[in-house]
């Protein structure tokens, strides 16, 4: 009996001793949970692909603190249960040093508590407010929030003397999260609310939903949602007739919407981090340098894809994990939470970061930029 | 999902109508080789088993659409203005590529009325859906003209994908939705009845259209296949169809 | 006494008037055969007696309750059994699987009972296995109680079905074309066998085909043609019917 | 009867053994998707019983386990001090509410697990009874069809109701407390008991149907799925047994998406998503569609594998490919009863052929 029970306890000192000795020579383990398939594949692809393109970077300038880094992208097809599970893989079982994702706010919710039960830092790359709001510990997010980009254009608003508002939005959490900020901001910007529809993230006509939007008489329209519908809103609202302004979320941000809306896109008002103007961005702009060397390498990096803000997200994640470890000189989660928390103007895609222990976002309203399309181009209004 | 797919790549190259031209003969042939593969050498298949092996065909297909195209939306240029340009039509705007998809639908119901109606391979099809046996002993190679069906109706899907793409964008997992309104408006319009499946369709999308101002918006989708449960529960034969026809082709 | 009245039903299925304005009574303890050219509606009308069809118009009555308008189901549990013409036993299930399925309406035990395996379930199946050994032995096929059913001969599977309608203890057996496919030694078998269900104190009604075999077991006959009576009678006098004679053998004869 | 039972044993043998195996290797974690795994298989075995024994194909059935899931997760968190009213103080009094606090530090007054997941049950039932009645009337690619329409409705309506919360779902869902105090949650520091109750849960759960199959209702089922004419013959309800069936793999449904919400501290809409009921199907047919064992053992490696991310961004793939090829080549299903046989008579023939040779 004794015997055996020794010889358990020699084995599991091997496998510790064992863990010890390699933690030197082993790399950082950053786990990412991006929904690179599935209904939101449109964040966790750029995403994805824009994090193994950091990490390569990163282990041929030799790592970081002299550690190569070692990626671990799980795939949730934006499932919560399935992040819910690789989360738990990712802390218990891969000891990852922190988690980069998930793509979705209802992911990032659900695994909020499996990281602050984990100690593991996890970079959210989804936008909601609720994910930094209650803080907690370890929960870190990198998207501005949707606060801030209404302020934006309510500001917009102000300027052109608009009091009269139709609001249209997706039945995503983006898109809710966004109808309910404009429901609260509204009143105290003296903006009304005359008409307000919800349509599905899926819909591929519009028609019905602008046209009541119409018959309410707006001054403008906001539309809140990421997906492909809302190139449709823009088109069906042009077809029948409707030459109000239109304002689009900072979810616009994809040259690919300005392309399949065509010219009805002309003209359309939106909030967004600078990366989609980098080129027209003032020299003396602190983003514009690393904005410019971001979409330089994502293009050659993804043979001619254009990056997008989402990926941008995830390139934010990425810089400000190692601005973390950096600043700490170590890689205990620990340290490293702590001087994140402490992180002031690191330069991102999304902004200058500024983080507190009770602000998790460290972005603010100077992170948006108010932006147009014009010819078919992102231009700065 | 495949039509659109390939004629916006193809859209790169060539000329928009060839690339739609040919978009539909990948589709088509695409469509041939899965009934060769999966479904012809088949002995007397079960219903479940091909309704099975359909849904985890279109799972396949959508998935590897994934993985050549990516997750990113595309969409064709309008065939003729643009998508602000309208039509007003008696004080209703109307896009332009509605008319085609419109007149576009028009023709190939004509063409398939015609093809069933007047030539022979198109009633030997018939005789085929109406008794599969009975056919074969009159000499119609029923295998055949199964492939010939799955290639038919792989054709109108691609086109159908290719001509409303403008309008609707596409993407790897836009098909699905598609299949299942058109699996509800065949059963509405009744099985093998394309002219009642135009109206039936018609319907369909008034109502779902109507819905939103009861509903909230995003219930829409749910409108449909709502009407499709009812429609099996009360008359499985499709508003249309009559109780014999649909007795023929129980299964 | 009368146990099963039928009284001027009618079935129409589109165009075609399978039967029209039938009557007759099956008196308790008999046997009474249904016969008929090819066509006559003769198996339609016992999917009208025994609940697979509705009838468009009629009374059907059984011991007593009008039974016209129930399911096939109800109308098994009120004592009134069918057998098929071709034959339907149970695939993938044992001889013995296929007569304990016919205790179904003698036992009671639900979906709750079965999954919790309920104390009074244990007796309910041992009671249920005895009964269908009985029968089985009764119907000399107790050697096959572990074969699948579909696996004898075809004679064989017919019994089966005769014995699987016999553990549903009937009042009324509805026997649709017994001897058809069997040899001559097998449709003498099947005589002996109805009329020792009789014996058994089980009316009988049934189809056939085999008119030797109607004439040699039935008490009395009723002809159809084109769904309606042409004939009711006792064998002998059938036999010398001339209506009978004329729809069997053609206008010549 | 011990022929029933035994392999039962077995597999809570087996159940242990993996316990055991995870804990002197030091790889506990791996029992957290085995969690999950096992409430997975609760719906699966529920499912194989209405496919394989009562005939009846389901494309809807994560819509059931989504019913279960989403009432629970609603109810308990709920907050009912944000509706003071004479409801809510009635509620308190009897018992059912339980005031907690959140994990920072808000106050919530929210409807008791217990009762919530009573709620979430009895819902099931009553859409599976109002569902099945018509649906079960069907056949062929109709039910299929029909079915699939139930799950898409369901799909569409968690995605597109706010109280639901969309397309996030609903988080925050808090612990299931049983009667001994133990919790089912997805903790680390629970892991081992949540492991045997989930999995406890599921041999329960094929005690219950193995009993079902070998009692009068289940001769009843197989007699309806052989022939269902003779059936009614019979004297058999055959639409009542068919819906019972139903009403009951919903239930089972509907308990998995209970206790998996209360697991995972949340549900999302891609629980209710038609993939999501492909992939039940999918199982049940690799099983060997009236093969519980098969079901519940292609369940607990599959759904493994596949939360554990083996199937990288191809996880939807592999179902269809595995639907596929077990339609076209073995629609039986690979684990039918006589792969023993068939094993016996390859291994006894390629001796013989070697030694022609």
């Amino acid at each position: 009996m004794n015997g055996r029970k020794g010889m358990v306890l020699a084995v599991l000192m091997a496998i510790f001793l064992s863990g010890t000795f390699a933690q030197a020579a082993e790399p950082i383990k950053i786990g990412a949970i991006l929904s690179v398939t599935g209904p939101a594949s449109f964040l966790g692809g750029p995403e994805a692909r824009t994090l193994e393109m950091l990490v390569a970077e990163t282990n041929k300038k030799g790592g970081v603190m002299g550690r190569q880094v070692q990626l671990i992208i799980k795939d949730s097809g934006a499932s919560p249960e399935k992040a819910f599970s690789f989360a738990k893989q990712l802390i218990d079982e891969d000891k990852v040093f922190a988690i980069i994702g998930p793509s979705t706010s209802g992911e990032s919710m659900k695994i909020k508590s499996v990281a602050e039960e984990g100690k593991t830092i996890l970079m959210s790359c989804a936008a909601a407010e609720a994910i930094v709001n209650p803080v907690a510990k370890y929960v870190f997010k990198t998207p501005q929030s949707d606060k801030d980009a209404i302020l934006k254009i309510f500001q917009q608003m102000k300027k052109m003397k608009i009091t009269k508002i139709g609001v249209l939005s997706s039945n995503t959490g983006f898109g809710g999260a966004g109808k309910g900020q404009i429901e609260k901001l509204a009143p105290q910007h003296g903006i009304t609310i005359v008409a307000n529809e919800v349509y599905d993230k899926a819909a591929s006509d519009l028609t019905a939903e602008v046209t009541k939007i119409k018959a309410a008489n707006v001054q403008a329209i906001v539309n809140w949602s990421i997906e492909p519908a809302q190139a449709i809103v823009i088109k069906n609202a042009r077809q029948i007739g409707l030459k109000i302004p239109i304002f689009q979320s900072h979810g616009f941000g994809n040259i690919k919407y300005v392309e399949a809306a065509g010219e009805a896109a002309e003209g359309v008002l939106f909030p967004a981090g600078r990366l989609l103007v980098a080129d027209v961005l003032p020299k003396k702009d602190p983003q514009r340098e690393l904005l410019l060397r971001y979409k330089k390498d994502y293009m050659s990096f993804c043979s001619g894809e254009e990056c997008s803000t989402f990926g941008g997200h995830a390139y934010d994640a990425y810089i400000i994990l190692l601005k973390g470890i950096e600043t700490a000189k170590s890689t205990d989660k620990e340290a490293v939470r702590t001087a994140i928390e402490n992180l002031k103007g690191v330069v991102g895609t999304g902004g200058i970061f500024n983080f507190s222990p009770t602000d998790h976002n460290g972005l603010g309203i100077d992170a948006f930029e108010m932006l147009t399309v014009k010819k078919g181009k992102f231009a700065i209004l | 999902m495949l039509g659109g797919m390939t004629a916006v790549t193809l859209s790169r190259f060539v000329p928009l109508p060839l690339a739609i031209l040919a978009a539909v003969v990948i589709t088509t042939i695409v469509g041939a080789i899965i009934e060769i593969v999966f479904i012809r050498w088949l002995h007397k298949p079960s219903v479940l088993r091909m309704v099975i092996i359909t849904i985890g065909l279109s799972i396949l297909i959508r998935e590897t659409a994934l993985h050549i195209w990516g997750e990113s939306v595309r969409a064709l240029p309008y065939f003729t203005g643009t998508s602000v340009s309208s039509i007003n039509l008696a004080g209703v705007y109307i896009s332009s590529q509605i008319l085609w998809v419109v007149g576009i639908g028009a023709l190939v119901v004509a063409a398939l009325g015609a093809f069933f109606n007047l030539t022979m391979l198109g009633r030997q099809m018939r005789a085929c859906s109406a008794n599969r046996d009975a056919a074969r002993l009159c000499g119609i190679d029923a295998g055949n003209m199964v492939t010939l069906s799955f290639m038919v109706s792989a054709a109108i899907g691609a086109l159908g994908g290719c001509i409303i793409c403008p309008i609707t964008y596409v993407q790897y997992d836009s098909g699905t939705p598609l299949a299942i309104k058109g699996f509800t408006v065949a059963i509405l319009g009744g099985l093998g009845n394309s002219t009642a499946a135009v109206g039936a369709g018609m319907i369909l999308g008034i109502l779902e259209s109507f819905s939103i101002w009861v509903l909230p918006t995003a219930y829409k989708e749910a409108i449909s296949i709502a009407i499709l449960l009812i429609i099996l529960f009360v008359k499985p034969s499709g508003i249309f169809g009559s109780a014999e026809a649909a007795r023929l082709k129980e299964f | 006494m009368t146990l099963l009245s039928v009284r001027g039903i009618s079935k129409r299925f589109g165009g075609l008037q399978a039967v029209s304005d039938l009557s007759f009574d099956v008196a308790a303890g008999s046997i009474k055969a249904l016969i008929g050219p090819n066509g006559a509606g003769k198996t339609t009308i016992f999917n009208l007696i025994s609940g697979f069809l509705p009838p468009d118009c009629g009374e059907i009555v059984f011991g007593g309750a009008e039974i016209h308008g129930m399911s096939s189901c109800e109308v098994a549990a009120r004592g009134m059994v069918r057998t098929f013409q071709h034959i339907r036993l149970f695939p993938k299930m044992t001889v013995l699987e296929n007569i304990m399925v016919g205790r179904h309406i003698h036992s009671r035990a639900g979906f709750l009972a079965g999954m919790l395996n309920l104390p009074f379930t244990w007796g309910e199946e041992r009671r249920i296995r005895e009964k269908s050994f009985e029968i089985m032995e009764l119907l000399g096929i107790g050697a096959h109680a572990g074969t699948e059913a579909i696996s004898l001969a075809y004679g064989q599977q017919r019994v089966v079905e005769v014995g699987r309608a016999l553990a549903c203890e009937p009042k009324l057996l509805l026997l649709d074309e017994p001897a058809a496919g069997l040899n001559m030694r097998e449709t003498n078998e099947m005589g002996r066998l109805i009329s020792r269900i009789r014996e058994m104190g089980v009316t009988v009604l049934l189809v056939e085909h085999d008119m030797s075999l109607v004439m040699k077991i039935s008490d009395e006959v009723v002809v159809v043609s084109y769904g309606e009576k042409i004939a009711e009678d006792r064998p002998l006098a059938i036999q010398k019917n001339r209506e009978v004679i004329r729809v069997y053998l053609g206008d010549d004869a | 009867m011990a022929r029933r039972y035994l392999p039962v044993a077995a597999f809570a043998g087996l159940i242990v053994a993996i316990q055991l195996a995870t804990f002197f290797t030091g790889t506990a974690y791996h029992l957290t998707q085995l969690t999950m795994t096992a409430y997975y298989s609760l719906v699966t075995v529920g499912l194989c019983m209405l496919i394989g024994y009562a005939g009846q194909i389901s494309l809807g059935h994560a819509g059931f386990f989504a019913i279960g899931g989403y009432v629970t997760a609603f109810l308990t968190t709920c907050n009912l001090k944000l509706h003071p009213g004479v409801l809510v103080s009635v509620l308190e009094k009897s018992g059912l509410l339980v005031a907690r606090s959140d994990a920072y530090g808000g106050s919530l007054l929210t409807v008791h697990p217990w009762p919530a997941c009573g709620v979430a049950i009895l819902l099931a039932v009553v859409i599976a009874y109002l569902v099945g009645g018509p649906v079960l009337k069907l056949k062929g690619h109709y039910l299929a069809m029909a079915t699939l329409g139930f799950g898409i409705i369901v799909y569409r309506m968690v995605l597109g109701t706010e109280f639901l919360g969309s397309a996030d779902g609903i988080s925050d869902v808090p612990g299931f407390p049983l009667l001994s105090g133990m919790l089912i949650t997805g903790n680390s520091s629970a892991r081992v008991s949540n492991y045997y109750l989930a999995w406890g849960l599921v041999i329960l759960g094929m005690v219950l149907l193995l009993n079902l199959i070998h009692s009068r209702v289940g001769r009843a089922l197989a007699a309806v799925h052989g022939a269902e004419d003779a059936a009614g013959a019979m004297g058999i309800p055959t639409a009542r047994y068919k819906l019972n069936t139903f009403v009951l793999s919903a239930v089972f449904a509907a308990l998995a998406g209970v206790l998996l919400t209360h697991y995972n501290g949340g549900i999302g809409p891609s629980e209710a998503g038609v993939m999501k009921s492909v992939r039940y199907v999918a199982i049940v047919a690799i099983g060997g569609m009236a093969n519980l064992w098969g079901a519940l053992s292609m369940s607990l490696v599959l759904n493994y594998l596949s939360l554990r991310g083996y199937f990288g961004t191809y996880d939807d793939a592999v179902f269809g490919v595995i639907l596929i090829l077990i339609m076209l080549f073995a629609p039986d299903g690979l684990l039918r009863r006589h792969i023993l046989s068939d094993l016996k008579r390859a291994v006894s023939r390629n001796p013989a052929e070697e030694e022609a040779s």
